[in-house]
């Protein structure tokens, strides 16, 4: 940035491990906590780390093709909130509890 | 667009069209789909018109991509043998939809959009000239059926249903497998053009490799015609099915089966087809007595109708697996006697349910004394059934039979004992059903035919007198055809005699002619 | 010239269309007007093809309509055919058919389902015509179909009644295990014929090894005994007398089960030509002539007792032909339609006088009642006996001088079932006409309509034996053979008969006690003869109930139900089993769902990284 | 230098991370989430992917987050509650299956790519709005038309899902 030579980068793998690392996070959230909101921000956690692969490997190989496909990650995630929403509403309004654990339809 | 391509498509718009018009307009709907299945018949009757004798392949074709890869073409063509079965779902498609007119109460613009759809995939069925295209015709019909016998059926709907479901799809499973590897043998979809090939010698199958291909096809269709001992869904299918669903499926859907047994199994697989046609007649025989002797015993009449059905399709089994020009003609023939005769029977069977709102044998009796010309209609449809000379069943039968015996007299003579105890069964039957004496239950329930009721039968009838006493209406197309086919199952023989691993004896077949 | 053979069926069929269409609506005299008149064209026409047509013997009519079936190299056409033989079968099927169609007119008078009696009885004369007049063994097959069928409906005319409508079916029945036969007999045919015309396989049969034409033949002849009612398929005529009398007189004694006896004259040259089947239909034929009589003996039901005599007499016809005097046996045929329809016509009569009584036991001196019916009555049961001059005297007695030639045993076992024939029916004469009235009520004579048809029987079973000398006749197509003249056979045969119904008046007219003692004195047998030696029964025990109940409970439930529907819900069953244990881990709850996912990922990256570096 | 940047802002996303799922209370996981994602927005940008960073912005932090917070207001969503049921498997199995996920991916990571190459900062700017457009209009044109009709249908299964029943 300030002009100096920068003797070494950072390696391509820590992006990765970073990702991986925030994908987990969003995992372990995904699994423990029980608030339907905060399980829906985890997903998006998730996204997000996975975006983050593609950009890097976007910057390794030159190419913007990673780039677009963050780009359309995000506007499927960006439509996957908004009905998502709809639907933790319409849960709710139905449900009177945003607990994933109650809303169990699925089983019978 | 020729006029062949208009055959599939009118039923097909008028399924579409069924589904805009908004539900409350139940009568727009029924004459919509009335109109468009009447449309199609006529349509249908512009194929006979135009048929031309003695011109070799398929006629009326019509031939673009569909998909270019891999290269899948909307092929469709008609021969002698595809062209009566068309006009017969054409013509039996209004039949249908003017029985259920007042029956079926809920859901009217579903059952009317899917009884066009069905049609519509029948005739696609047996237009289809490309594996590929066929393949998706024949499970575009099971959709409507599935949902004809699940959303309007009778009380085990679900189970019967789900039963003829996977029954069929299992089969259909196997066949798609066999397409898909013929596709890579021959890299192409189009039946004409793998026809080709297999005779010119271009594709060569091992021994082994020829009868999985039979058995996958064959095994699919067997399911469909249905050939013991993979006849059980049928029974529960139609007692289950509203009765237009019953007489497309026994009048038609049945015919998928053997269609597809005449025009591919044969022709594509000669000799693992002759290889293996003293089992399957074997088979076809057993089913003819055993459906018999149990359609005897059933205390359900359309159960009853449906055990003759695997009766009578032993027959067309039988005769095909002759291999000989009678017993391929009979065959085909038997096809459209059973599909007039025993759709006339679910028909009628269907009328008696409206009235008395019983299937069962046992809650009727005496009804010829209250509603004589009903009785007087299902005596002689009975007739047709076992098979009486001037009505329709008797020529396909004897022709069948003929040429059984001309392959082997011994089948002929057990299958002929089929034809004693159809004699037995329906007119058992009749007697519970129509003489003796009438019940209060069914004096107060059993009108006469009305208008309507006139109106479905009396084609059905015509048809039943016409088919059976001149036959040079209908036989010269299918006779063309199946001399054709004939030939073609006797092609690549002497080309495979020579190749290691096929030792084929043609046994009493190949002697036959 | 063409002779328009098509007339002579389509007549009655157009009589059957209007009646059965719109006869409901039309009054009962429009109807029998249509009936009648319709089959009294016809019987006009035959007789203007046999004025016109010239000498038939030499060249026989034969027309050709349209194909009727073709596939390949096989074609059979709707095609008639008329030479002689035809032309007496159409006389006694036009000519006795008119006089049933009139006496029908009014016995059936007070019956319900008028229309629907002159529509079938229409239909049957279509059928029988086209029988007849058939030049192709297909299209002679539908007439003998359709006789069937015709006969079917009219045994179950009254639809209310369950013993008629049982009797219908087991007509049809039985019928379809002699059809069955000719069936294969036509496979047969085609298979090493190529064709099914008479002229083609009657020219081409004498070539042929015995064996094929020996098999052809049996089988025909198993058709024959369906439809004739001979030994072991008889048991569905006596059961069929369940239908009107008329009926009874028109289908189950005078045209229709003669069509087996006509079947077998017409196949004489494949018949000529496999001696073994020969000497099995005359053996049946001889059996089923003693068997019959004596059952015959025992009967009670007028009816029955003349049914059990039709069978005994078509016996009687197939020793005819089975021992080569094919000619006499359609002698027989005739003079037997004659005095067999006056029987019949005549118990109808009866029945009428005695306001539907059927049992003997309880008629008797309708002598003094019905006058006219008795004496045609006495022609017909005089011609039955074989006394001579009348009718059933001169065949009968041709067959057994036939059979005599043959083998001398048959003429004896023909001569004495001839007494027991005279016997029974002049016991039936006696116990109806003589003696006092036994019944109640007050029996009276039968309309014009109905003893007009007796007169011109009764005059027909007097002179029809030597009036039509059938053999003379038949002589070009079937040559009388000159065997030697054996003189006292004519006298024996007579005198069983006059024995016969000697006996018969000993029995019913002077000493009434005597039958009651012979019954109790042979006990056993005359119940097994009663009961008709419990051949119905036998059937039942070892035919129908093993099959019916088999069907049940092994085929159906067993094997249907079990076995298939056993394997097809067991796959479904094992698929849910399986799908039960997978549904523990659907909880329903969203985060161990997820806990999976992670799992699996775990195994997929694991699996992807070895993979991964194999690859490396 | 870049090492520097990248360090910086991994750990505050990590950080962030964390405490999205520590926190009880969803507002807290939201403006944590925000966290996250600014800081991953920083490093698209050194990664020379600027148009990305920009709508990683305004998309995702701003208008999607945005949605969150406003849902969570609308629900008047309160801490969770500790009860109801719970998941045997997700107990057990959870938490050890995540950490093996991540030790597996680690390795993985370390074992395929141990020198692939090392990223650079502002050696590579191939992602300007100039680059993307061009790209988006060209090669990725069907797929980017198709997303504005998955928009629209978002939009309308959002409306259907969540108006107010009719009645």
């Amino acid at each position: 940035m300030n002009g100096l030579p920068v003797p070494n980068g950072v390696p391509i793998s820590w992006f990765l491990l970073l990702s991986a690392v925030l994908f987990a996070l969003g995992v372990a959230g995904f699994i423990i906590r029980r608030n339907i909101l905060t399980v829906f921000m985890c997903i998006e956690l998730m996204l997000n780390a996975v975006n983050l692969t593609f950009i890097a490997f976007a910057n390794q190989h030159r190419q913007v093709s990673g780039q677009i496909f963050t780009f359309f990650v995000m506007v499927v995630a960006a439509a996957e909130a908004a009905v998502g929403l709809a639907i933790i509403l319409t849960v709710f309004k139905n449900r009177e509890t945003l607990n994933i654990d109650e809303v169990n339809t699925l089983r019978n | 667009m020729n006029l062949l391509d208009l055959v599939i498509a009118l039923p097909g718009i008028g399924f579409i069209l069924a589904l805009i018009i908004p539900r409350a307009q139940e009568k727009a709907i029924r004459l919509l789909t009335l109109v468009f299945s009447l449309a199609t018949f006529v349509v249908s009757l512009g194929l006979v018109a135009g048929y031309q004798f003695g011109k070799a392949g398929q006629q009326f074709v019509s031939d673009t991509v569909w998909i270019s890869s891999p290269e899948i073409h909307w092929h469709v063509g008609i021969d002698g043998l595809s062209l009566w079965l068309i006009v017969l779902s054409a013509f039996l498609t209004p039949i249908a939809i003017g029985i259920s007119w007042r029956y079926i109460a809920h859901r009217t613009k579903e059952f009317y959009a899917f009884l066009l759809l069905l049609e519509c995939g029948l005739v696609g069925v047996f237009a289809a000239w490309d594996l590929f295209l066929f393949y998706v015709f024949w499970e575009i019909v099971l959709v409507p059926m599935y949902f004809l016998i699940g959303i309007w059926g009778h009380d085990r709907r679900i189970y019967a249903a789900v039963k003829f479901f996977l029954y069929t799809f299992a089969g259909s499973v196997l066949m798609l497998a066999a397409i898909i590897y013929l596709y890579t043998l021959s890299g192409t979809f189009d039946y004409a053009a793998i026809l080709d090939q297999l005779s010119a010698g271009r594709i060569i199958l091992s021994h082994s490799q020829e009868t999985l291909l039979f058995l996958a096809f064959f095994i699919a269709f067997a399911i469909k015609v249905p050939l013991f001992p993979l006849h059980t869904w049928l029974p529960d299918a139609h007692v289950e099915a509203p009765s237009a669903g019953s007489v497309m499926l026994a009048s038609v859907m049945l015919k998928m089966g053997t269609y597809g047994l005449l025009r591919f199994c044969v022709p594509m697989f000669p000799n693992a087809a002759r290889d293996n046609a003293g089992w399957i007649n074997i088979l076809a025989i057993i089913g003819i007595i055993y459906g018999a002797l149990v359609a005897m015993v059933q205390p359900n009449l359309k159960k009853l109708v449906a055990y003759s059905s695997v009766s009578h399709l032993g027959f067309v089994v039988l005769g095909i697996f002759s291999f000989t020009q009678l017993g391929l003609d009979g065959a085909v023939y038997q096809m459209l006697n059973h599909g007039i005769s025993t759709g006339a029977l679910f028909v009628l069977v269907g009328f008696l349910y409206e009235r008395r709102h019983s299937l069962a044998i046992s809650d009727f009796g005496g009804v010829a004394t209250v509603a004589p010309w009903l009785s007087t209609v299902f005596v002689i449809t009975t007739l047709a059934s076992i098979g009486l000379p001037m009505l329709n069943n008797f020529v396909g039968e004897f022709l069948v039979l003929q040429g059984a015996a001309q392959a082997n007299f011994t089948w002929s003579i057990f299958a002929a004992i089929g034809v004693i105890l159809s004699a037995c069964y329906m007119l058992w039957m009749v007697q519970r059903v129509f003489f003796g004496s009438t019940h209060e239950d069914v004096a107060h329930h059993m009108p006469d035919f009305n208008a309507r009721e006139w109106a479905c039968m009396i084609p059905l009838v015509a048809m039943m007198v016409w088919m059976g006493v001149y036959t040079q209406s209908f036989l010269p197309h299918i006779s063309e055809t199946n001399a054709r086919i004939l030939d073609q199952s006797r092609m690549n023989v002497p080309l495979r005699v020579s190749l290691p691993g096929s030792t084929i004896s043609h046994g009493g077949i190949g002697r036959a002619r | 010239m063409t002779q328009n053979l098509w007339i002579i069926p389509i007549l009655p069929f157009l009589g059957f269309l209007v009646n059965g269409i719109f006869g409901r609506k039309l009054p009962k005299m429009i109807v029998s007007l249509v009936a009648v008149v319709s089959v009294l064209l016809s019987f006009g026409w035959v007789m203007k093809v046999y004025l016109t047509a010239g000498d038939l013997a030499a060249n026989p009519v034969t027309e050709h309509y349209f194909t009727w079936i073709r596939s390949g190299a096989f074609n059979v056409g709707w095609d008639y055919t008329v030479d002689k033989l035809t032309m007496i079968m159409l006389m006694i099927v036009t000519g006795i058919g008119s006089l049933i169609h009139i006496y029908s007119v009014g016995y059936m008078e007070h019956e319900g389902g008028y229309y629907r009696f002159f529509a079938y009885l229409n239909l049957f004369m279509f059928f029988m015509l086209n029988l007849v007049l058939a030049a192709n063994y297909l299209l002679l097959f539908l007439g003998w179909e359709g006789v069937g069928l015709c006969s079917y409906l009219l045994v179950g005319f009254y639809i209310v009644k369950h013993s008629a409508t049982t009797a219908g079916n087991k007509a049809f029945i039985v019928n379809r295990i002699g059809d069955f036969g000719f069936s294969l007999a036509m496979f047969l045919i085609v298979v090493n014929f190529g064709t099914l015309d008479f002229g083609h396989v009657f020219a081409a049969a004498p070539g042929r090894p015995t064996g094929t034409l020996t098999a052809i033949a049996l089988l025909l002849l198993l058709g024959a005994t369906g439809k004739s009612a001979q030994i072991p398929l008889y048991v569905w005529l006596p059961d069929a007398m369940e239908g009107p009398t008329p009926v009874s007189a028109l289908i189950h004694a005078a045209t229709m089960v003669t069509a087996g006896v006509y079947m077998c004259t017409r196949s004489a040259v494949i018949f000529t030509h496999a001696p073994a089947a020969m000497e099995t239909v005359a053996i049946i034929g001889l059996v089923t002539a003693a068997f019959a009589a004596t059952i015959g003996l025992a009967q009670n039901d007028i009816k029955k007792v003349y049914a059990y005599s039709t069978i005994s007499q078509l016996g009687y016809m197939f020793l005819g032909v089975g021992v080569g005097a094919f000619s006499a046996g359609i002698w027989h045929l005739m003079t037997h339609a004659f005095f067999k329809a006056l029987l019949f016509l005549g118990a109808g009569s009866v029945i009428h006088a005695c306001h539907g009584e059927q049992d003997m036991r309880h008629m008797g001196g309708l002598r003094k009642y019905a006058p006219i019916t008795f004496y045609t009555l006495c022609c017909a049961s005089l011609a039955i006996a074989g006394i001579p001059p009348f009718a059933g005297f001169w065949s009968k007695d041709a067959i057994l001088a036939a059979s005599y030639a043959h083998a001398p045993w048959m003429y004896w076992i023909g001569t004495i079932t001839a007494g027991m024939t005279a016997f029974y029916v002049w016991r039936a004469m006696f116990m109806t006409f003589f003696g006092e009235y036994r019944g109640h009520g007050h029996p009276h004579e039968s309309p014009v309509s109905m003893w007009g048809p007796l007169a011109v029987l009764a005059a027909l079973s007097v002179v029809g034996g030597f009036l039509f000398n059938v053999p003379k006749i038949l002589n070009s197509m079937f040559p009388i053979e000159e065997a030697a003249e054996v003189p006292w056979l004519v006298y024996v045969s007579v005198l069983a008969g006059v024995l016969g119904i000697g006996l018969a008046a000993y029995m019913y007219v002077v000493n009434l006690d005597l039958p009651e003692r012979i019954t109790k004195a042979i006990g056993g047998l005359y119940t097994l003869v009663y009961n008709k030696y419990f051949i119905d029964e036998v059937y039942d025990a070892t035919v129908v109930h093993p099959l019916v109940e088999g069907s049940r409970s092994v085929l159906w439930r067993g094997v249907d139900q079990g076995f298939i529907d056993g394997i097809v819900n067991g796959v479904g069953q094992e698929s849910k089993a399986v799908g039960g244990v997978l549904r523990l881990m659907q909880s329903g709850n969203i985060r161990s769902y997820a806990t999976w996912v992670v799992l699996g990922s775990v195994a997929l990256v694991i699996a992807l990284g070895i993979a991964g570096g194999v690859s490396r | 230098m870049d090492l520097f940047f990248f360090l910086l802002f991994a750990i505050i996303a990590v950080v962030c991370g964390v405490n999205v799922i520590a926190q009880r209370h969803p507002i807290s996981s939201a403006l944590s989430l925000i966290g996250v994602m600014g800081s991953l927005a920083v490093l698209y940008l050194l990664l020379g992917a600027a148009f990305i960073a920009t709508a990683q912005i305004i998309v995702y932090a701003g208008a999607v987050m945005v949605l969150f917070v406003f849902v969570i207001m609308l629900l008047n969503a309160g801490a969770e509650e500790r009860t109801g049921r719970r998941s045997l498997i997700a107990q057990i199995f959870g938490i050890p299956a995540l950490i093996g996920l991540l030790g597996v991916l680690c390795y993985f990571v370390q074992r395929w790519f141990p020198n692939a190459g090392v990223v650079n900062f502002d050696a590579w700017q191939g992602g300007s709005a100039q680059n993307i457009g061009y790209s988006l209009f060209t090669d990725y044109l069907l797929p980017f038309e198709v997303t504005s009709v998955l928009i629209l249908i978002a939009i309308l299964g959002a409306i259907v899902l969540a108006r107010k029943e009719l009645d």
